[in-house]
């Protein structure tokens, strides 16, 4: 049956040995826990719940638990631990809305058991959705008449921003890359080039930080080459045709400007 | 009066949802206390003949089912894409949430649930089981679901989901239990 | 035996196109000449009973329908009468986004929405108000959509799209820096 996920056997470069005494060494800070890849426990761990027949929620929930502990601990020894954004977490406070939020969701894991209970009692109920078969063919439906305003509405609600996060949120609000990198793409489907500049002007600093990246993805996946004729110059992005090691260069160059550039 | 229990049961059975008494009663062109007695003939004629399906009240509407055991299952074999297959315990507790706070968007379900229901929340759509409900006004102006007749019809909800048993109150002494878990919990490595 | 043509009247009852007796054989795990009888036991039985019912065959295939006569003639009432239902909010939204940024296919208007909407499309094109427009070049080729002169009539559009309403603060933006601004958000709302 399902073993405690403490007797796990690793074998990482920097450790050989239990979970546990692994855990016991992270403690008496006996060993860094900057040189612990926490990735592969999990792997570890993945690799035995595969070998097992049935999972065991509790040695499970166990794992989870002790995981999340490391990687608090990491992040935090990771992070400028300057930071005051991190200490002004009171674990007190944490602990009781996590508390409480777990306690609603509880009901709701209550309400979903009763749920299951009905339809039990329910008994298996099958019907029609939708007109029957043979039915006479409905009239072709009268649509009553609209107001093209009712479509602006709508347009206009879809293109209501997110709320800016309030400052009960301690986390600072991120930008996806993803939205840069489809439209880099989209850009390049109609055009051969374009400039970078051009098209992050006007731009947040965050916002410009977030297309950059989404540029490098571009330039990693070869499907864009960059151009940037001199430090802090423009930088010219042309669609892919080859790629290769002048390519590489050429990003290094553009990375270190853009690194001066930000400093 | 025999051919009103006879149209009744035709109009049951075309109908793409259940239909009220109103609406029997204008289609049939008669008063609603003959469709009354009209409808409980055909509960009788139908469970007298062993009949595969069986006269159902959902909502305070009329609709027709297969009738349990071999016919139920046998409909069911023939339904690839039942509402009701594979109500996974997300799922459950994904319809709980919508049944009890609707209409309801999908980033407070994931918030309640404390994992991402995009998934869940897709597969309740195809069933049928839930549909959209507008947008609300909140952070990001999220779809909002509510649950269909057809979620009334799988859970044999005669009043609607206002026949759902009540939510639980808020309990103080979980939430402390629950606290005092945790730090348990953070005490082990300290 | 008699539990067989129960079986098959809740197939029949269920299904939502026409059966083939291979269909049926299979669903009520029965073998076709079974099958045979119990289709000429169901007919005979809803004959016998003036069921509102009948039993009919259409190109090999078997399915009920409203019996002649009143039960018929209340069915069709009944269809006739089905409420007009105005557009939906989700179906607003949809034709909103093709209205906009026309042509656009199904992938892109539910990752702007936030939500597969397969069966809105359909629905909309169902009503006439959006047809097909070729397709994309994008991942798929999927098909485009575009509104039809019947959208522009239902919205009083008598100089077609370009009568499209403002956008409040997005004036000056084209199709393209619409569905650019469009994107970034579906992405925010992730």
């Amino acid at each position: 049956m399902s073993r405690s996920a403490l007797d796990l056997d690793l074998d990482l470069d920097a450790f050989s040995g239990p979970f546990d005494l692994l855990l016991a060494l992270v403690l008496r800070s006996e060993l860094e826990l900057v040189e612990v890849p926490v990735l592969e426990i999990v792997l570890a761990y993945l690799g035995r719940l595969e070998e097992e027949q049935a999972i065991d929620l509790e040695a499970v929930s166990e794992f989870l638990v002790l995981v999340a502990a490391l990687c608090e601990l990491k992040s935090r020894l990771l992070v400028d631990a300057d930071d005051d954004e991190l200490e002004e977490v009171d674990a007190d406070e944490a602990a009781a809305e996590l508390a409480a939020r777990l306690a609603e969701y509880q009901r709701f894991k209550q309400a979903a058991a009763g749920l299951a209970e009905r339809k039990l009692a329910a008994g298996l109920r099958v019907f029609r959705a939708g007109r029957a078969p043979l039915a006479p063919p409905r009239p072709p439906a009268e649509l009553v008449e609209e107001q093209p305003a009712r479509l602006a509405e709508a347009m206009l609600l879809l293109l209501e921003p997110p709320a800016v996060l309030g400052e009960v949120v301690i986390r600072g609000r991120t930008v996806p890359v993803r939205p840069f990198v489809d439209r880099f793409r989209r850009l390049l489907r109609t055009r051969a080039s374009f400039t970078f500049d051009e098209e992050v002007r006007g731009l947040s600093v965050a916002e410009h930080a977030a297309a950059f990246v989404a540029l490098l993805e571009l330039v990693k996946r070869e499907e864009v080459q960059v151009r940037q004729a001199s430090l802090f110059g423009e930088i010219g992005v042309t669609r892919s045709r080859v790629a290769g090691l002048v390519l590489r260069a050429t990003v290094e160059n553009v990375v270190a400007g853009d690194r001066e550039a930000v400093a | 009066m025999s051919d009103l229990v006879a149209v009744v049961e035709a109009l049951l059975f075309v109908a793409a949802e259940p239909l009220s008494r109103g609406d029997l009663a204008v289609a049939a062109e008669a008063d609603e206390t003959a469709i009354d007695r009209a409808l409980e003939e055909l509960q009788d004629r139908l469970a007298g003949r062993r009949s595969g399906v069986v006269l159902d009240r959902v909502s305070g509407r009329y609709g027709l089912r297969a009738a349990a055991g071999p016919p139920a299952e046998a409909a069911s074999r023939l339904q690839d894409r039942m509402p009701e297959r594979g109500l996974s315990a997300a799922a459950l507790e994904t319809l709980a949430v919508i049944a009890y706070l609707q209409p309801v968007g999908r980033p407070e379900i994931s918030r309640i649930r404390g994992v991402s229901s995009d998934a869940v929340v897709q597969g309740l759509i195809e069933r049928g089981l839930i549909d959209e409900a507008g947008r609300g006004d909140s952070l990001g102006a999220p779809i909002l679901y509510r649950t269909t007749g057809t979620f009334d019809r799988v859970f044999g909800l005669e009043g609607g989901t206002a026949g759902l048993a009540p939510l639980a109150g808020h309990d103080d002494a979980d939430a402390d239990a629950l606290r005092d878990r945790l730090h348990e919990l953070a005490a082990l490595r300290d």
